[in-house]
């Protein structure tokens, strides 16, 4: 177990966020049809090759859609889901909303990435409501990206600034969607998640028992 | 009947208390603005609106939220970090929340437009969204009851409109409004230019006529390439 | 109620078919939305004047249709849901099947002319199948159009061959759809159908004691 | 991953025996016959066939059906003047048969591409289409229970493709392509012509390429502007 452990092991340091990126898109197979989650996922798309070919969506009725747009390319009628004014690229399409929300809900996305506070073990993920009182609620598409894509990757730093594990028996929060998630990326690890409870497949910066000492599930082992 | 307004002002004249309104856009790509300005001078007050957002700044939905004329919104993500006037509504109980995951919010609207008396979907399952909601397992999966949403008026920006009320849109800014006017009973456009009939190729018409009733051009540069 | 009878004659003797049409015709609003059935039905677009301003649906996927193609305009690709080939109005469009149906099933159309087998006192419509034991079923979208647009109107002689009336208390045809038509025109009489019962809007060749002995449902006479 | 084909025979090569295949086209138009004869040729049968209709003349999916590949038909109407290979198959008691209100037809499709559990329609509500179905009251309209049709495989014909896979179609030969390419597990497309990536307007794209597997180019003449 130790050997195996040491051999999971890909980075001698945590991940930033940025490296973070990198893995990630690295990890999308090519051709696919991705959906970015607003905030930390968006930064997958810098480190998309074009010889990957990933075709990007965008829940406000694009496939197609290219980097941020800057200067005289920002159109106020081009913007991505969390309102950024973006670019088009050669083969995009345009649809409404409904279409749009049919691309995601009739499962034909390869992937979405999406941040989160918690993620279960079996794979239910909390990413949209912090359920305080008072707080207003705001879910956006996050419920339909949750439930509609073939592979929800989640990102997100492993532990909370209080030093709780974002991994968990049981979510806390709110929940987005129920056994969803299949990938968490996080600064310490990359876990798999799904009805068999949660799989290491590689750590940075932390062997598999350190890291079992900050998660408070069982982790097994990638074979 | 399809009517060409000559202001905007003419064009929702028709609007009651207590409508159920829904406004094109997402964020402001789409945001029919010089038709919502149009509404609140119209003073039509005690509205259901439906619109994916509840107002940004201070400017056309976030204006008529803060004048107290919406009485309920149903909208996917009502918390920006500009939606103040509704912030303010929401903590001091003076304005009601229907909170739908966006998807839902899209095909209930989509339902309304194509008669359909309700649907079952996988989106929100397992989550307080579907609290006190029909449940049932299709081919293994936990899915919600949602009903459609209907509504009076439609307020919706497009791009151009030709003599029949036919329509297309640019960029992402077609995004609610032809499920919107299929939706609604009473469907307002606003549009950059009017064509003569036979001005769209009839293969490109994304909303056809016979959901559009009222048509209103609105200069381009009032409202297009705003950016939030 | 004789000189009642009288007044609302109109004609004094029954209507042929495109005389029927034409009175079809001249009773569709200017400006309507409509769909014309296939056979009888398709007639009254022979009578539609430019005044009117009719826009024709045909449920393959088109608004706008204009008159049956001829020589060199026959287009494989440009049909109505007779499979007949028609041409494009100015102002036309083309949409999918789901979306075309949509404009249908969403209540969209102001008025379909459809034929019938039987229409009910109360309006339901029996047009799409005899019942006979090994007769091939064909509903098309039959059901669609009875149920979906706002006003239904059946065109028919308003007796079978054998001279029984095609109105009737209940259908022994299977049924299209239930209370649907508003409006009957047949050879002999306009009859208006719906949950109150049968009331006559006008009489061709016969007076309404004369009609009621054909029909065997009440008659009211139209105020 | 979307792939360009250099024959109908190499597009259809991996339809397998019991699939559920989706075929586009109204009558003759949007039929896609090459790719039909490419699948009477590869052998495939024991199929359910998802179509308008149940095959005209001696052509197409009418041969399909005389040649005992069709288990079943999911179709709105069977019956026709010259349907007869189906009709001798169903009074032979060979084929299997699914009638569907063609709306109802229509919006299955494109609930199964949408996602959708099952949706209530008042469409069948009191008719012999409607027995053992589901029904229940909704607004004061009886409505009936209807499912998604999924397949395995859809077969399609669109005017062109880019290299994407993107599609535009042709008048009224759009019909159940675009629904039937979102519902199937994997589309297989003739078009007239394909054009390089960016040789179509992404506004009047009206299926994206995320719905399309399989292209193949098919010589326009031979099957446009066919009339039954």
């Amino acid at each position: 177990m130790t050997t195996a452990t040491t051999s999971i092991q890909t980075s001698a340091t945590p991940l930033g966020r940025d490296d973070l990126a990198r893995l990630v898109a690295k990890d999308i197979a090519p051709g696919s049809f991705v959906n970015l989650g607003i905030g930390q996922p968006t930064l997958v798309s810098n480190y998309l090759t074009e010889d990957q070919d990933i075709t990007l969506h965008t829940e406000n009725g694009m496939l197609g859609m290219g980097p941020e747009a800057t200067g005289d390319d920002i159109d106020g009628d081009l913007i991505n889901a969390g309102k950024i004014p973006v670019t088009e690229l050669p083969g995009a399409s345009y649809f409404h909303h409904a279409d749009s929300f049919a691309v995601m809900r009739g499962g034909h996305l390869d992937i979405c990435v999406l941040g989160a506070f918690q993620v279960s073990a079996t794979g239910d993920l909390a990413n949209w409501h912090t359920g305080a009182p008072g707080a207003i609620p705001a879910v956006g598409g996050a419920m339909d990206l949750a439930t509609g894509a073939k592979d929800v990757f989640v990102m997100m730093t492993l532990l909370t600034r209080e030093g709780a594990s974002k991994i968990v028996e049981t979510c806390t929060y709110p929940l987005t969607g129920v056994g969803c998630v299949t990938r968490v990326y996080t600064d310490k690890a990359v876990f798999l998640t799904g009805p068999e409870g949660v799989t290491v497949r590689e750590t940075f910066g932390c062997t598999l028992e350190e890291l079992q000492k900050l998660v408070p599930v069982p982790l097994n082992l990638a074979a | 009947m399809l009517n060409f307004a000559d202001s905007v002002q003419e064009a929702v004249a028709g609007i009651s208390d207590g409508s159920t309104v829904m406004i094109g856009g997402f964020g402001n790509a789409g945001q029919p603005f010089e038709l919502i300005d149009a509404l609140l001078e119209c003073g039509a007050t005690g509205l259901t609106v439906v619109n994916n957002n509840a107002g940004q700044g201070d400017q056309g939905l976030a204006l008529l939220i803060k004048e107290g004329r919406v009485k309920k919104m149903i909208c996917s993500f009502p918390r920006q970090s500009d939606s103040w006037h509704f912030d303010a509504k929401y903590k001091a109980g003076k304005i009601e929340l229907e909170l739908v995951p966006q998807g839902n919010l899209a095909e209930r609207i989509r339902a309304a437009g194509a008669g359909i008396g309700g649907f079952f979907t996988p989106t929100g399952y397992g989550t307080m969204l579907a609290e006190g909601k029909e449940t049932r397992i299709i081919d293994g999966r936990g899915q919600v009851f949602e009903t459609p949403i209907h509504a009076d008026v439609a307020l919706i920006k497009a791009l151009k409109a030709d003599g029949k009320g036919n329509l297309v849109y640019r960029k992402t800014a077609r995004n609610f409004g032809p499920i919107m006017a299929a939706a609604a009973k009473h469907t307002i456009v606003q549009v950059s230019e009017v064509v003569p009939v036979g001005g769209l190729d009839p293969e490109n018409i994304v909303t056809p006529g016979i959901y559009v009733n009222t048509v209103v051009r609105v200069a381009a540069s009032s409202s297009a390439g705003k950016v939030a």
